[in-house]
């Protein structure tokens, strides 16, 4: 193997303002390491007139990799990711040794020295053995949004997307989009512009491939074909239940809310959430703050909520303190009732505490978890894992709302709030996801990403089944392969292949071991 | 007659049969055996011999059997798939005949992970309904199953179980049907407790008109306590144990007297029932009971053999 | 595929007593993929074996190697140098590639790491069914593709004996009644006639009990001459 | 000690930035090895660190759903457990290893953590290489 010729810089503030490391002597260690060509001091690494000497560094002694001594990774790696690029190196050339956060304030003087000579040796050890990332900014080929959908959601979503600058298509298996009869203006008004703006694709998702900003798409059904878009968004309506006398669907309830005909009663609502322990706390809110809904508009009617877990966490609490202020009735019961539909319905259920129950209703609506087929189905192509009502899972919910597990794929939970104005606030918000990406000058891929070496691969599927996004694939010669462009990095495919046949950049089991044996070299203290 | 045994000729005749079983003992003294037949002289036209019964080592079925015959009783010996290969069974059976045991009950057998030897290898070179169509064959053509001739052929009655409360419960009387086609002369069912169920069976049985073909004899066991109600309930494979029969096992002040009592009225119940042609009582190590039993349910077996 | 597991790492660690050059080798083959003795399981089994042996001061140099298929001459020759500085091998391949390993290497020690299992599939991830008893006389076609050799515990080929409940077996409540499964699926195949059949005695022959199974494909045997063209 | 904890890039590391932010003050023995998440770690990191003396590992994930990766802190969790049964079998004890669960925003929790390692090294004593130089 050729030498590799590392700089590094330490940064003076690192010590932090208590000044606590003897950075001197730091920078006497880390000279005597292998491979390491110089190391300059700067005064500020976050400063313009740092990076400027870095830069400056870096181009006049031809090293091809770099290590920083200073603050935490966390908030510096992009920052040295632009740096390395602008010198001409990989953006992945370099290694950060925190000194600041995990030595100088968290340890004595002596402690804190001895550490960050440890820690800067790690660093040096795992710069050695870097190679180059791929890495690619790629402008987003298609500024389409398809939207799947089968109503209000998918509307709405359309004409938000185009909004913002982006075209939009929205494919509906009958061709036709399903609408509530009954609308207030604000959603009425934007219904009509995307009727008219987006073109309407009779069918359903046969196959998606590419990446995103270019995904190549087939569809099938009413009318085959291909077409290509930026982005998909997912955005189908919840479901109406089976409808029967006295029995409806959150929908159709909302619908005859708008109409302002009379509200029933009593009203007997259902959280439907015995099929599997799936929990929609989406599903508890509607149901929540219909009760309330209805009961302000008409006090003397009467609300009772059944559910399978009526502990409400989080935000969900105080809706429920609020339902029960309104004098919404919570009724535990441990399996689904039975509903015998009617003008008078019944809902027959046994509670725990209390025994068999049985409520009659002037109107029953079933909120929950029934399967939305067409929602499954494309979960299904996309290889999204999916929850029991046929919704994908979410990419970490409350961090990432609107985004699934694939890049470029986004999500409109049916269970948002009633109103219609939130509704489509919530189509506006994932719109502008897909906007970010379509817009934006460039989709960087690539980093620390996994990386197959089909000699070794047996096509054992370890990593097909293991990775939440997709990304590897068994290739025609029946070879595992990753799509650096889903990757995220997580290196669980690494970790589960049977035949050691993936690595990743960045976090390479080669670099894993050196940091670790670094970190272990030195007589213990 | 194939075998001219006391039990076929009773259940030829028409009689309400009576079979009781007999556990072999863990030893090598056959004095058990000898006392239990004192007990239950007079009280069954045969006695069963269970042959390892829950995959345990005990004294074989055979030589209990001759046991028995010494005592001037008739026994019927078991013979499970599972500790022995086609070779062996029909050797086995060929001494047998020779000692005098006319009865045989094939059966497929616990499994040994029941038993004492769980690391012990299973032989199930035959299924029960295979071992029955060797024997049938041995009797009837007096040949071995690979077709070669026997100079003297054993002369058989051929038994079955059945086990009613298993699943898939459909499958059951096709499963039987199949055991008759076998070879079975004579089946006995597994336990009863759940009579509801037993009666669907035996309907079931009766619209294949099986009961015409085959010997039903109807297993009853007396149960001892409510521990082995439950355990009966929970614990054995194919076993159906109402929780009535559980309850009034809880409830009663004397529990022996009691599971006597449900078995003695089991009994008057299964005689009424269309098809059933005899009970098999099983009350292993409480043997001594059994013929309390019989006295009470007015079934009066005419004992011995000559 | 074969199905194995590794033995437990004292076990492997008692057989090496006495042996200070260790070779480590696994194969990419089934084995692998069940979990059991791929590179990565090499891996793991090596660094435990030397942690082993620092701790308890044997000096042990293990080394790693993992095959192509350890079933295979061919494949199993690439061990040759890796043998020649070893005392002993521990092959966590199947019990196949630690004999093909022998022949070919018949000086060294070579000693199973793994137990050979079953021939089975994963159920799902991390388990493992057994599914063929390689008995050399398929009876799937008459049993809804379900096999009762291997998949009843008694290989019962008549229908299920009498401690089937509930679709499960006697033997353990987490262990399917292949017979339920099997009634089941010839229900949906319209095909329950089939277990009207009297299938008698089965020839075992071609099983286990006919001795070492060998099978021989004629137009692939090479003859005596042809070994001599081809070298 | 020799204490080496593999953290995860999104929690772990994180809240030990965190502490540090804070000033919590935790042993310096305690070393961190940045993972892009826990599921990243392989039972053979593990055992060659105790190969090469290090007295007490832990490795820190997101928490219990919540990984930022999904899934990855389970994964985490049987290497671990995996790891522990080989410790155990060897008869190096298999409290030597731990898992951990924390957030990003629990500085105290990573100061907790570190503290509970130093505990337990100085209860099991150091790695039994090191006896034998």
């Amino acid at each position: 193997m050729s030498e590799k010729r590392i700089g590094v810089f330490i940064c003076e503030s690192a010590g932090g303002s208590e000044g606590s490391l003897d950075l001197r002597s730091l920078g006497k260690h880390v000279s005597s390491l292998p491979e390491v060509s110089f190391v300059r001091f700067i005064d500020q690494v976050c400063k313009e007139t740092g990076q400027a000497q870095m830069l400056q560094a870096l181009n006049k002694d031809e090293v091809d990799r770099f290590v920083v001594a200073a603050c935490s990774p966390l908030s510096k790696e992009r920052m040295l990711m632009r740096l390395a690029a602008e010198a001409g190196l990989n953006p992945f050339m370099f290694t950060i040794a925190n000194v600041r956060e995990q030595s100088a304030f968290v340890h004595s003087k002596a402690g804190a020295d001895l550490k960050a000579k440890r820690l800067l040796r790690m660093a040096v050890e795992k710069c050695r053995l870097l190679a180059p990332a791929p890495y690619d900014v790629r402008i987003p080929d298609s500024r389409t949004v398809l939207v799947i959908g089968d109503g209000l959601r998918a509307a709405l979503a359309a004409e938000e997307a185009r909004a913002l600058g982006l075209e939009a298509m929205i494919l509906v298996e009958e061709g036709m989009l399903r609408l509530p009869r009954f609308l207030d203006d604000a959603l009425a008004e934007p219904l009509k512009r995307s009727e008219e703006g987006s073109p309407i694709i009779a069918g359903h998702l046969a196959s998606l491939d590419g990446v995103p900003g270019a995904f190549d798409v087939l569809t099938e059904g009413k009318t085959s074909g291909t077409l290509r878009c930026g982005a998909v968004i997912m955005a189908f309506d919840p479901l109406p239940a089976k409808l029967e006398e006295g029995i409806m669907g959150p929908m159709h309830f909302e619908e005859l809310v708008a109409s302002g005909a009379p509200l029933p009663l009593s009203l007997v609502i259902v959280v439907d959430d015995w099929k599997s322990d799936f929990h929609s706390p989406q599903a508890m809110e509607w149901a929540m703050r219909t009760a309330v809904a209805i009961r302000t508009r008409s006090p003397e009617s009467s609300v009772r909520i059944l559910c399978r877990d009526i502990s409400s966490r989080g935000e969900l609490e105080s809706e429920q303190l609020r339902a029960q202020r309104h004098g919404t009735i919570f009724v535990r019961t441990e399996r689904m009732p039975t509903i015998t539909p009617g003008v008078k319905a019944t809902v027959r259920t046994v509670d725990p505490v209390v025994g068999e129950l049985a409520l009659d209703a002037d109107a029953v609506i079933l909120v929950g978890s029934d399967l939305n087929a067409g929602s499954a189905s494309t979960c299904f192509v996309l290889g999204l894992a999916m929850r029991p009502d046929g919704m994908p899972r979410e990419s970490k919910v409350r961090l990432r709302a609107g985004e699934s597990l694939r890049a470029g794929i986004y999500v409109i939970d049916p269970w948002s709030e009633w109103s219609g104005a939130d509704v489509r606030s919530d189509c506006a918000a994932v719109a502008a996801r897909a906007a970010a990406l379509l817009l934006s000058p460039g989709i960087e891929e690539g980093g620390a990403v996994a990386q197959v070496e089909a000699g070794k691969c047996s096509a054992c599927l370890s990593c097909v089944r293991i990775c939440p996004y997709g990304a590897p694939y068994v290739t025609e010669e029946r070879k595992a392969e990753v799509r650096y462009e889903l990757c995220q990095g997580c290196g669980m495919c690494v970790t589960s292949c049977p035949s050691k046949a993936i690595d990743m950049h960045c976090y390479s089991d080669a670099q894993i071991a050196a940091e670790g044996k670094a970190a272990l070299k030195e007589p213990r203290p | 007659m194939k075998a001219g045994s006391n039990l076929e000729k009773v259940l030829r005749d028409g009689r309400f049969a009576v079979t009781a079983e007999i556990g072999p003992p863990k030893s090598a003294s056959a004095e058990s055996v000898r006392r239990h037949a004192e007990e239950m002289r007079g009280c069954a036209d045969a006695f069963n011999l269970t042959d390892n019964q829950t995959a345990m080592a005990r004294m074989s079925s055979i030589a209990s059997a001759v046991v028995l015959i010494e005592e001037g009783l008739e026994p019927v010996i078991q013979m499970t798939c599972r500790d022995r290969n086609r070779i062996a069974m029909q050797s086995d059976i060929l001494g047998a005949s020779a000692l005098g045991i006319k009865n045989v009950l094939c059966i497929s057998g616990d499994h040994q992970t029941f038993g004492n030897q769980k690391e012990a290898k299973n032989v199930y070179d035959v299924d029960s309904i295979q071992e029955l169509m060797i024997l049938r064959k041995m009797r009837d053509e007096g040949r071995v199953w690979s077709g070669e001739e026997l100079e003297v052929a054993p002369r058989l009655f051929l038994g079955a179980a059945a086990n009613p409360f298993a699943d898939p419960f459909e499958f059951r009387v096709a499963r039987l049907a199949k055991k008759v086609r076998a070879g079975a002369d004579f089946v006995q069912t597994q336990s009863i407790f759940d009579m509801e169920r037993f009666e669907r069976w035996m309907e079931l049985v009766r619209v294949r008109g099986l009961h015409e073909d085959v010997h039903i004899l109807a297993g009853v066991l007396p149960l001892k306590s409510h521990r082995v109600a439950l355990y009966m309930k929970n614990r054995v494979s194919g076993m159906l144990v109402p929780d009535a029969i559980v309850e009034r096992m809880k409830a009663a002040k004397d529990p022996k007297e009691e599971g006597v009592r449900i078995c003695v009225e089991q009994i008057e119940h299964l005689r009424s029932i269309e098809g059933v042609h005899g009970v098999h009582i099983m009350a292993p190590m409480w043997e001594e009971r059994v013929p309390e039993i019989v006295r009470r349910a007015k079934l009066r077996p005419d004992a011995r053999i000559e | 595929m074969i199905i194995g597991e590794q033995k437990p790492l004292q076990e492997i660690c008692a057989m090496l007593e006495g042996h200070q050059r260790i070779l480590v080798t696994g194969c990419r083959s089934c084995v692998a993929i069940c979990l059991a003795g791929g590179e990565k399981e090499v891996g793991i089994l090596a660094e435990s074996l030397r942690l082993h042996s620092d701790l308890r001061g044997r000096d042990w140099e293990v080394t790693e190697f993992t095959t192509e298929r350890q079933c295979e001459k061919e494949w199993v020759r690439e061990l040759s140098d890796l043998v020649a500085k070893s005392d002993a091998v521990v092959s966590i391949a199947c019990g196949v590639g630690a004999q093909t390993i022998q022949a070919l290497f018949p000086e060294v020690r070579v000693l199973p790491g793994l137990n050979t299992s079953n021939m089975g599939a994963p159920e799902e991830p991390g388990v493992f069914m057994e599914k063929c008893g390689g008995c050399g006389d398929c009876v799937l076609h008459l049993t809804g593709g379900i096999c009762p050799i291997v998949r009843c515990a008694k290989g019962m080929l008549n229908g299920p004996c009498g401690g089937s409940q509930n679709g499960k077996c006697e033997i353990g409540h987490d262990t399917p009644c292949a017979w339920e499964e099997i009634y089941h699926s010839l229900e949906r195949l319209g095909r329950l006639d089939l277990l009207e059949e009297l299938i008698p005695p089965k020839n075992w022959l071609p099983s286990r009990s006919g001795g070492p199974r060998r099978i021989v494909r004629p137009e692939a045997v090479l003859t005596r001459e042809e070994k001599e063209m081809r070298g | 000690m020799k204490i080496i904890g593999y953290v995860c890039s999104h929690a772990g590391y994180a809240a030990a930035d965190l502490a540090g932010e804070e000033r919590l003050q935790y042993s310096p023995d305690i070393i961190l090895i940045r993972l892009p998440c826990a599921g990243r770690i392989d039972v053979v990191h593990l055992l060659k660190a105790f190969r090469e003396g290090a007295d007490m590992l832990f490795v820190a994930g997101c928490l219990e759903g919540n990984c930022h990766h999904h899934y990855g802190n389970h994964e985490a969790r049987k290497r671990v457990d995996q790891a522990k049964s080989i410790l155990d079998a060897l008869g190096m004890d298999g409290r030597r290893i731990e898992m951990f669960y924390l957030a990003s925003n629990q500085g105290w929790k990573f100061k907790e953590i570190a503290d509970e390692m130093m505990r337990r090294a100085s209860e099991l004593g150091p790695n039994p290489l090191e006896a034998k130089g």
